[in-house]
């Protein structure tokens, strides 16, 4: 049996009189985990909870056999979970190259940081942007930059957040050959909308909706589940192809 | 390899290299009044800013001096250039305004600074570079210094008059509010060795006051006196004693009057009024407080009568009022004025020489006289009230005294290498 | 390898040092007093560009860790020059009360999860409240050792004799290490430049350190926490530990400006803690540039210069007797203008730049000298150093062209 | 104690609590509602004591026209700053602060221009109440009067007028207020107006009892910040809250001194002691410390303790 690293039990958060999220979920080492829902479902805040960036209001996360809730993102990022964030949160002012120095570096250290960085940049296609800054990335180039530093520290779980928003068909592949390359090392969990995407990284997929696990399964088991079609306000084949 | 540099090599460099910077005479320069037709000679006075109440007046001293002497054809031939700086009530202007004064225009002489606070902020420079400097306001006295002259009034000259006036007319037991720093701190001091003492420096039989116990010290900026004025009535002294000074200080007064307390509680002060405070405020306010000084406007004698139409003249205001501060700058510009005519020199050690040989003058304050040992000028008291058309009703004259005080604590003819400040122990 | 160090730099370095090497030489003294100040808030204003422009901790009050620093040499220095003729004590003091107030300032702000517009009032409160405490320590009560507050005055010591009472001064910076003849003090004057060559190294040693600091991982981290403090987080960095880290560094830097303030004018008062001298920071680093380490440096001058030059001209410049009431209005108007223009340029500087969204003056200037820098190398670098060697010949030895 | 010592105490507080409130009103108002700092309030009241400065003095008004006319003018000084200045800055606080610290130093530039450095007085004519021994001006009981006047006049402001809803729905949600067809670049320009006329207001009432100099504003900011940091979110609860609790502590220990610490300086008499309370100075030094304890035990101000408990 698998080691399960990640256990969240009634996770909680509330806005306002709005309940936002109420979740449990497992996820085994090694799996490569889709996260759908419709708008407002409360992926991200479930991502933002999970890695520190936001405080859960009750229930409990526990990662790699430690109870983390409430840990500051710092200390969950120590103990080796990484996040790219919704929108892409580069550091703009910062070369490319530094920008994955700098996630390597309080891992590995500065020498052997600037190594893993410029392998990084190999694996993500981007040696020969190294040196300009990183605002003058296209966005889909932006998206690699942060999946790059997000994965540079060796961490065990990464979380990506909408890693293919804005990107062509083309990106959107080479997206895919390098989230199955990040996979051989390290846990993924993937939240999206595409549902081609979601169909060739072809992973076990969760279905959130209103803050609530709705359905779990692999893609095939998902498309036929008629309660989903009808979370997706009832347009039957909306998702499969979208835009 | 190169060799590593060790400890002592090290230190050695390290006192070679501050060495080679100290040790070269950077500039030989000689004074500039022994050059040209013109001698600069410089004054540092607030033109703006809170403490602006008594730059002002100075400075239509200051200059009206300056306009009568070059208009008589100037010193030893030459005319005077008056270069004036804005301290802007910053103290940290005086030494910077000051080492420019000395190091780039290179003046005969430095006559300013208000505020004890700035006038100490800068004597440190004016002892660097033994600058020749005059100091032309009241203050708490002790400076004693070589390079200092003095022609403002001390406590002994103020405080003395008022204490034996006050004990005499209201009663014995004082309340003192002062300004917080150096000014009223050494006053405060001053004060009540007078007090205690019946109006002089040592015990006299008679009629003695009680030790001034009650003082209260107020920042600069405060403006709001309500606690206070609840104090003060809660002490219930015969008489307040003010060392306030500047521009927030003057609506003490005011919350005073309007707390019904202008005719329950008298008022003394060292410092009311030479800020032209009694022309600011309200008759109704303030009529009846007792201040003394060498200078009222109100004084009547030849030179105080010319001295005021050219002020008069000067301001473009038929009612311009003077007051000390204005008088007090006059008189040091022509105090400097007639040493360097006695020396027939700019030097400082010529004209401190001549000054010390005791000049006296016909001021418009009436006789003034320099007393050599301790650079400080004797002169004719005159104790006053605010009256209500906005000038004060002299009450009494006393002729010649002198800053006792500082004379006890400083001969500086005896120990000419002094720089510093005394205070009463 | 990235380069570390370009020619327009090495050029930039010798355009500014080499007049400023030759100022106590070629100009009268009263230059090089001035040039120190400006030097001395260039590196309060460095301070405020390393943890505003490269971290984004908006600090109103940097000036709080400036008056400490030159509070504190000066009492440890009137304390301690009688009895062992130097002042290194006071000098090491000096920064460590810096550090340490914004050590204890920081772990305040940044562990407590204050947000960033309340850190920034707070740092402004922090240096208030120390302008209201100074100003009310004047009397005799307020001492350590022989060294009196002062209050209102600023620092001074007091010394006792059988009959009176008797004030001294701040000492000078005086080092005085073994093996030298005469200790080293600071002073400028018509003999030495040591005091203003001090401050030139110190500068010069403060920008190299915080280049430094820059390059390597506090200072990367720092850039990452001013783009994006969150993703800085989830990388692993304890960001409030970088955010308190630099604050101190940067406290014990404008410390260390704090210190030669002290020593320059041997005088510090409470209106280094104030409102219009933390303004006037915030001003020069604007005006600079918040994100070139030299911006505070040129700030301060221009400013500086500006000011100075405007309080010694304008307000005694006399309107004619002759004048028409209209003329009289107008040149009293103008000349009341002219009066306030620091108060307004600083003021319009703050509002211009901040709506305009400008980088201050320093950076499209470097950008001139990248573009120019042939040029600059072969004429304006041999004008410069032609025009200080003829300053130094004509003041120095009477070889006077023009 | 006796009893007229302890009603003269308790007027005091009522003093201490007064002037806080009237400061930090208007500068509540605009940090609550608009979410911005504006470090230009302290020249707001600046200009109202001003307004009534010219009023009395060159137009020869009556001070109580003046105190009247003075809100109005400088109610329109912040539209104009607002429109020309702060509508480009929203959603960037500090630069808002940033540029709102230019407008007060050139407000206090332009205002040195056109009346001078020198402080200036305005004269009043009311007289004052025997309180036992104590006789105590009824000038700051007008204060008092005004100040509560205001509050007032702002809570019904917000309650019951078609403003106040419109104001009140901006707040609460800006795009929301805006979709419900709600002008809310209006909305916040009047808001702006309104506090900084509550300054003017503050300014003019204060007028008579302090010294109008231009650099005044920059003697109360401080305090009317820390009043309004520490009253949190809510305008009219907090300010009051955090005005009763802070100036409770000012008036009390600037009135009675706690304890006294020795030093080795020159004094005279001897020996030397730092009196720790017994001054305005460690009055607001005690109001600091409460205030600082105050934010650490409650980071969300005190309305937003009593907000998050309900």
């Amino acid at each position: 049996m698998p080691e399960r690293i990640l256990e969240v039990a009634s996770l909680t958060k509330h806005f306002g009189g709005l309940r936002a999220v109420h979740l449990d979920l497992t996820v085994d080492a090694g799996e490569l985990r889709c996260l759908i829902g419709p708008n407002g479902a409360g992926k991200s805040t479930f991502f933002r909870m999970l890695s520190g960036a936001m405080r859960p209001g009750s229930g409990t996360v526990r990662f790699r056999g430690r109870d983390i809730t409430g840990w500051d993102a710092f200390r969950v990022a120590r103990l080796g979970m990484s996040i790219k964030f919704q929108v892409a949160s580069v550091l703009e002012e910062l070369s490319v190259r530094d920008n994955l120095h700098l996630a390597a570096e309080f891992r590995f250290g500065n020498r052997a940081g600037q190594r893993r960085a410029a392998a990084m940049l190999e694996v993500i296609g981007l040696t020969e942007r190294a040196d300009h800054p990183a605002t003058w990335l296209s966005h889909g180039e932006k998206q690699w930059l942060e999946i790059g530093m997000a994965s540079v520290g060796e961490p065990a779980l990464i979380l990506l957040d909408e890693p293919t928003a804005g990107m062509t068909a083309e990106e959107m592949k080479k997206t895919v050959r390098l989230l199955k390359r990040l996979n051989e090392a390290a846990t993924v969990i993937v939240v999206e909308h595409d549902m081609n995407f979601i169909r060739m990284i072809a992973g076990r997929v969760t279905v959130m909706h209103q803050g609530e696990v709705f359905a779990e399964g692999s893609m095939e088991e998902i498309e036929r589940n008629d309660g989903v079609r009808d979370i997706y306000l009832g347009k039957g084949s909306h998702y499969v192809v979208r835009r | 390899m190169r060799r590593p540099l060790n400890r002592r090599e090290f230190l050695r460099t390290a006192a070679a290299v501050g060495g080679a910077a100290a040790a070269p005479a950077l500039l030989k320069l000689r004074p500039a009044w022994a050059q040209g037709k013109k001698v600069p000679v410089g004054s540092l006075l607030d033109k703006t800013g809170g403490i602006n109440i008594y730059g002002l007046p100075a400075i239509a001293g200051t200059e009206f001096a300056v306009a009568e002497i070059n208009a008589k054809g100037g010193l030893l031939g030459k005319q005077l250039e008056l270069i004036q700086y804005d301290t802007q009530s910053d103290i940290a202007n005086f030494p910077k305004f000051a080492k420019k004064l000395i190091l780039e225009d290179q003046v005969a002489v430095i006559h300013g600074g208000i505020t004890s606070a700035s006038r100490e902020s800068f004597r440190p420079v004016i002892d660097e570079y033994k600058q020749l400097y005059f100091y032309n306001i009241i203050y708490e006295g002790g400076v004693c210094d070589k390079y200092v002259f003095v022609t403002g009034e001390t406590p002994t000259q103020q405080m003395g008059p008022i204490a034996k006036y006050a004990l005499k007319k209201y009663g014995t037991k004082a309340y003192t509010v002062a300004a917080d720093y150096n000014f009223g701190h050494i006053s405060w001091k001053w004060w009540d060795i007078f007090w205690r003492n019946g109006g002089g420096l040592e015990p006299v039989a008679g009629k003695k006051g009680q030790h001034v116990g009650k003082v209260e010290f107020i920042p600069l900026d405060v403006t709001d006196f309500n606690a206070t004025i609840n104090r003060i009535q809660e002490a219930k002294p015969d008489v307040l004693m003010s060392f306030l000074v500047g521009g927030a200080h003057i609506n003490f007064y005011r919350q005073f009057a309007a707390a019904g307390l202008k005719n329950k509680i008298p008022i003394v002060s060292t410092t009311f009024g030479f800020g032209n405070e009694h022309i600011v405020l309200d008759a109704k306010e303030v009529e009846g407080l007792v201040a003394c000084y060498p200078y009222f406007d109100e004084l009547d004698n030849a030179q105080n009568r010319t001295f005021k139409a050219g002020m008069k003249k000067k301001m473009g205001d038929p009612n311009y009022y003077i007051g000390d501060a204005g008088a007090e700058s006059y008189n040091g510009w022509h105090f400097w004025a007639k040493g360097v005519q006695k020396a027939g020199s700019f030097e400082r050690e010529a004209v401190t020489k001549a000054l010390e040989s005791g000049i006296e003058w016909d001021s418009p304050m009436g006789r003034v006289k320099m007393d050599p040992a301790s650079h400080h000028t004797v002169f004719t008291m005159h104790l006053a009230a605010v009256n209500n058309k906005r000038g004060w009703n002299v009450i009494e004259s006393f002729p010649n005294i002198p800053p006792t005080e500082t004379m006890q604590l400083c001969d500086l003819i005896k120990n000419p290498n002094q720089h510093t400040q005394f205070q009463p122990k | 390898m990235r380069r570390v160090w370009s020619s327009t730099e090495t050029l930039a370095a010798l355009l500014l040092l080499l007049p400023l090497l030759a100022v106590p030489w070629a100009f009268k003294p009263y230059a090089a007093n001035v040039l120190a100040v400006y030097m001395i808030y260039g590196i309060l204003a460095l301070s405020l560009t390393l943890i505003w422009g490269y971290a984004g901790i908006m600090s109103f009050g940097q000036t709080a860790f400036f008056g400490i620093g030159a509070y504190a040499y000066g009492a440890i220095g009137l304390n301690w020059i009688n009895r062992t003729q130097q002042t290194h004590a006071a000098l090491v003091g000096g920064l460590v009360a810096a550090a340490l107030l914004a050590a204890v300032v920081g772990y305040f702000m940044f562990y407590g999860r204050i947000s960033d517009v309340y850190a920034s009032i707070i740092t402004l409160a922090l240096t208030l409240v120390l302008f209201a405490f100074a100003v009310s320590t004047g009397g005799d009560e307020w001492v350590i050792g022989v060294a009196r507050f002062g209050g209102f005055n600023g620092m001074f010591g007091q010394g006792e004799s059988s009959q009176n009472i008797a004030n001294f001064q701040i000492p000078p910076v005086t080092v005085w290490l073994p093996g030298m003849a005469e200790p080293f003090q600071f002073k400028i004057n018509r003999e030495s430049a040591a005091g203003y060559f001090l401050v030139l190294g110190a500068s010069v040693l403060v920008y190299v350190v915080v280049r430094w600091l820059l390059r390597v991982r506090l200072g990367r981290v720092a850039i990452g926490i001013r783009e994006n403090e969150a993703r800085v987080a989830s990388l692993g960095y304890d960001t409030r530990f970088y955010k308190f880290a630099l604050f101190t560094i940067a406290g014990a830097i404008a410390g260390l400006a704090g210190i030669l303030f002290a020593a320059w004018g041997r005088f510090v008062n409470p209106d280094r803690f104030g409102l219009g001298f933390a303004s006037s920071t915030v001003v020069y680093v604007l005006l600079g540039g918040r994100t070139s380490l030299l911006g505070g440096f040129v700030g301060a001058a221009i400013i500086g210069y500006l000011t100075s030059y405007l309080a010694e001209i304008v307000p005694f410049a006399t309107i004619p007797g002759d004048a028409t009431p209209w003329m009289r209005f107008l040149m009293e108007a103008g000349r009341r203008i002219v009066r306030e223009a620091p108060l307004l340029v600083q003021g319009a500087v703050l509002v211009g730049i901040v709506l305009a969204l400008e980088d201050g003056v320093t950076p499209p200037l470097s950008r001139l000298l990248t573009r120019y820098r042939r040029w600059a190398w072969w004429v304006l670098l041999p004008v410069v150093v032609l025009y200080f060697a003829h300053r130094v010949a004509c003041l120095q030895a009477d070889w006077c062209l023009f | 104690m006796s009893v007229d010592t302890a009603a003269i105490v308790v007027l005091e507080i009522v003093n201490s609590i007064t002037i806080l409130v009237l400061l930090a009103l208007g500068l509540a108002l605009i940090f609550g509602m608009m979410r911005i700092v504006n470090l230009a309030q302290g020249e707001f009241f600046t200009a109202g004591a001003f307004t009534v400065l010219s009023a009395v003095r060159f137009g020869h008004l009556p001070l109580w026209a003046g105190m009247l006319l003075a809100p109005v003018v400088v109610a329109g000084i912040g539209i104009v700053i607002e429109r020309l200045i702060i509508r480009r800055l929203y959603g960037r606080p500090l630069d808002v602060m940033l540029a709102t610290w230019g407008v007060s130093i050139l407000l206090i530039g332009l205002i040195t221009v056109i009346f001078g450095a020198v402080t200036q007085g305005i004269p009043f004519a009311l007289g004052n109440f025997q309180v036992g021994r104590y006789s105590y001006p009824e000038y700051r009981i007008v204060m008092t009067t005004v100040a509560a006047g205001l509050m007032l006049g702002v809570s019904l402001l917000f309650r019951y007028t078609a403003f106040g809803r419109r104001a009140r729905a901006t707040i609460a949600n800006p795009e929301m207020a805006s979709a419900a067809g709600i002008n809310t670049p209006r909305m916040f320009m009047l808001t702006f107006g309104l506090g900084a006329g509550l300054a003017g207001a503050a300014g003019a009432i204060m007028a008579p009892i302090v010294g109008v100099v231009p650099t005044m504003g920059a003697l109360y900011i401080a305090r009317a910040f820390i009043t309004v940091v520490v009253g949190g979110p809510v305008v009219l609860v907090g300010t009051l809250s955090s005005a009763s609790a802070l100036g409770f502590i000012e008036a009390l220990i600037s009135r009675f001194s706690l304890f006294q610490i020795e030093t080795a300086g020159h004094c005279a008499p001897p020996p030397c002691a730092i009196n720790i309370g017994g001054s305005a100075f460690f009055g607001q030094i005690a109001l600091l410390i409460f205030a600082i304890l105050l934010l650490r035990l409650l980071p969300q101000g005190i309305s937003g303790f009593w907000r998050q408990r309900r």
